[in-house]
């Protein structure tokens, strides 16, 4: 079945957590935009993206990823991506993405 | 091009609400090629990338796109064929930069720009096979 | 039938593995329409059972076999059609009691011998729409 | 994903429990039949199909299961369906199967 993409989000001390749960592509990614840019733009933190229920994402999801990040460093802020799946990190590593955004 | 003993058609409009399902379409072929899982997920990235970018050029003269599974033993190759030939050459180096090298890192052979009738055609075989 | 707005075909070889394909592609369909996780099965088997039935009587004459998946904004069509019109009202009262009684209490209506060039058509519309 | 079909068989006191893994439909029946019918002939005992993993079944596969019980009549013993899916049930309960098999 079609997953789509939910989101939970919560305020920590000095970051925002959002933890991504379904999947990214073409069809999700406007809202996975919207919700991104809105944390970075109202919060001026650092951001977690929790992506341990994230089953999928291609390049229109990492290119979102991306855009976020140059907003957060618009604020001197930095983004944390926290556990990937295998199939994803693999995509940050083809793509060089493992080397802009903070993996843990 | 492997030889083939299945042929599977997928035909969409150009929606992206309708991408999840080539996805669907790719789990279920895969699984009885025998990919395993991590093959399986590369494949439906790779097919993924190519239906969002037709997608998101859509076309004035056609309503739908179609994507061929050809299964043979050991292997799936995917092609791409609509009735609009200005869907043709489609992915641009420069801004597609990011979905291109995902495909052609994922997939064992990509033509981006097929000089048949089919608008991109890409291949993965089963390890053990290459 | 209801006014369409997205069509989705599938074509499958005469083969039992690929049925399972069918209905994935059902489920990512009928997620869409924004059917419950109770009708997208009932959709499911309701196909399945009309791709069993065409795949275990095959073709001479064609090679496969497609399912169209017609999307209104709350129901949806399915019909099956083949080159080979010996595949018409295929469904025996006597042998395939089991079957038929499966899909009419799942559908909300089924032409199991329609006279268009389906072989088969039916329809679920979303609760609540009825 | 296509699940397939797989199994896990135990013998029990008076009886054997096979346990279904998966969806029974017109590609797995083959396997279900020979399964069900080689445990009948076999052991000749009450059988006990536990289908709390089964996610999916069709009219191929229900008629295996009467073909199964027909075989189990003839050695005086029944068929006990457990742990059905409401999805599964449901198909039972259509079918009047429900007053054929013994349903926990
Ligand atoms: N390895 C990389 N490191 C940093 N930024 C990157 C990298 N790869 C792509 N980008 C940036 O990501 C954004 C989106 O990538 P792009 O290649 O345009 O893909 P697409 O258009 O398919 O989303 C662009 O701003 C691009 O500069
Ligand atoms: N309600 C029922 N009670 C008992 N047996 C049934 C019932 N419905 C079907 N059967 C038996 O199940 C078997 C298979 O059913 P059938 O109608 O032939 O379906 P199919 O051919 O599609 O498998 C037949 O032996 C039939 O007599």
């Amino acid at each position: 079945m079609s997953e789509g993409l939910k989101f939970v989000q919560e305020e920590l001390n000095d970051s925002v957590k959002l933890s991504l749960f379904g999947e990214v592509d073409i069809y999700t990614s406007q809202e996975l935009k919207e919700k991104l840019y809105s944390i970075v733009d109202n919060n001026q933190t650092d951001l977690i993206i929790d992506c341990k229920e994230l089953n999928y994402i291609d390049s229109t999801g990492l290119g979102i990823f991306v855009g976020a990040l140059k907003k957060t460093k618009q604020y001197g802020k930095k983004i944390v991506i926290t556990s990937l799946k295998d199939n994803i990190k693999k995509l940050f590593i083809i793509t060089g993405l493992d080397k802009v955004f903070v993996i843990e | 091009m492997n030889s083939v003993n299945d042929k599977i058609e997928l035909t969409l409009p150009f929606k992206a609400e309708y991408v999840s399902v080539a996805r669907l379409v790719a789990s279920g072929v895969c699984s009885r090629i025998g990919f395993d899982i991590e093959a399986i997920e590369d494949i439906k990235v790779a097919i993924s990338e190519v239906c969002s970018k037709i997608v998101s050029i859509g076309s004035e003269i056609a309503n739908s796109y179609t994507i061929v599974y050809d299964v043979s033993e050991n292997a799936l190759d995917v092609s791409y064929v609509c009735d609009d030939p200005s869907l043709k050459c489609i992915f641009d180096e420069e801004k597609d930069g990011l979905a291109i090298n995902i495909i052609t890192a994922l997939m064992d052979s990509v033509v981006l720009c097929d000089k048949s009738n089919r608008i991109i055609s890409m291949s993965k075989v089963l390890e053990g096979n290459r």
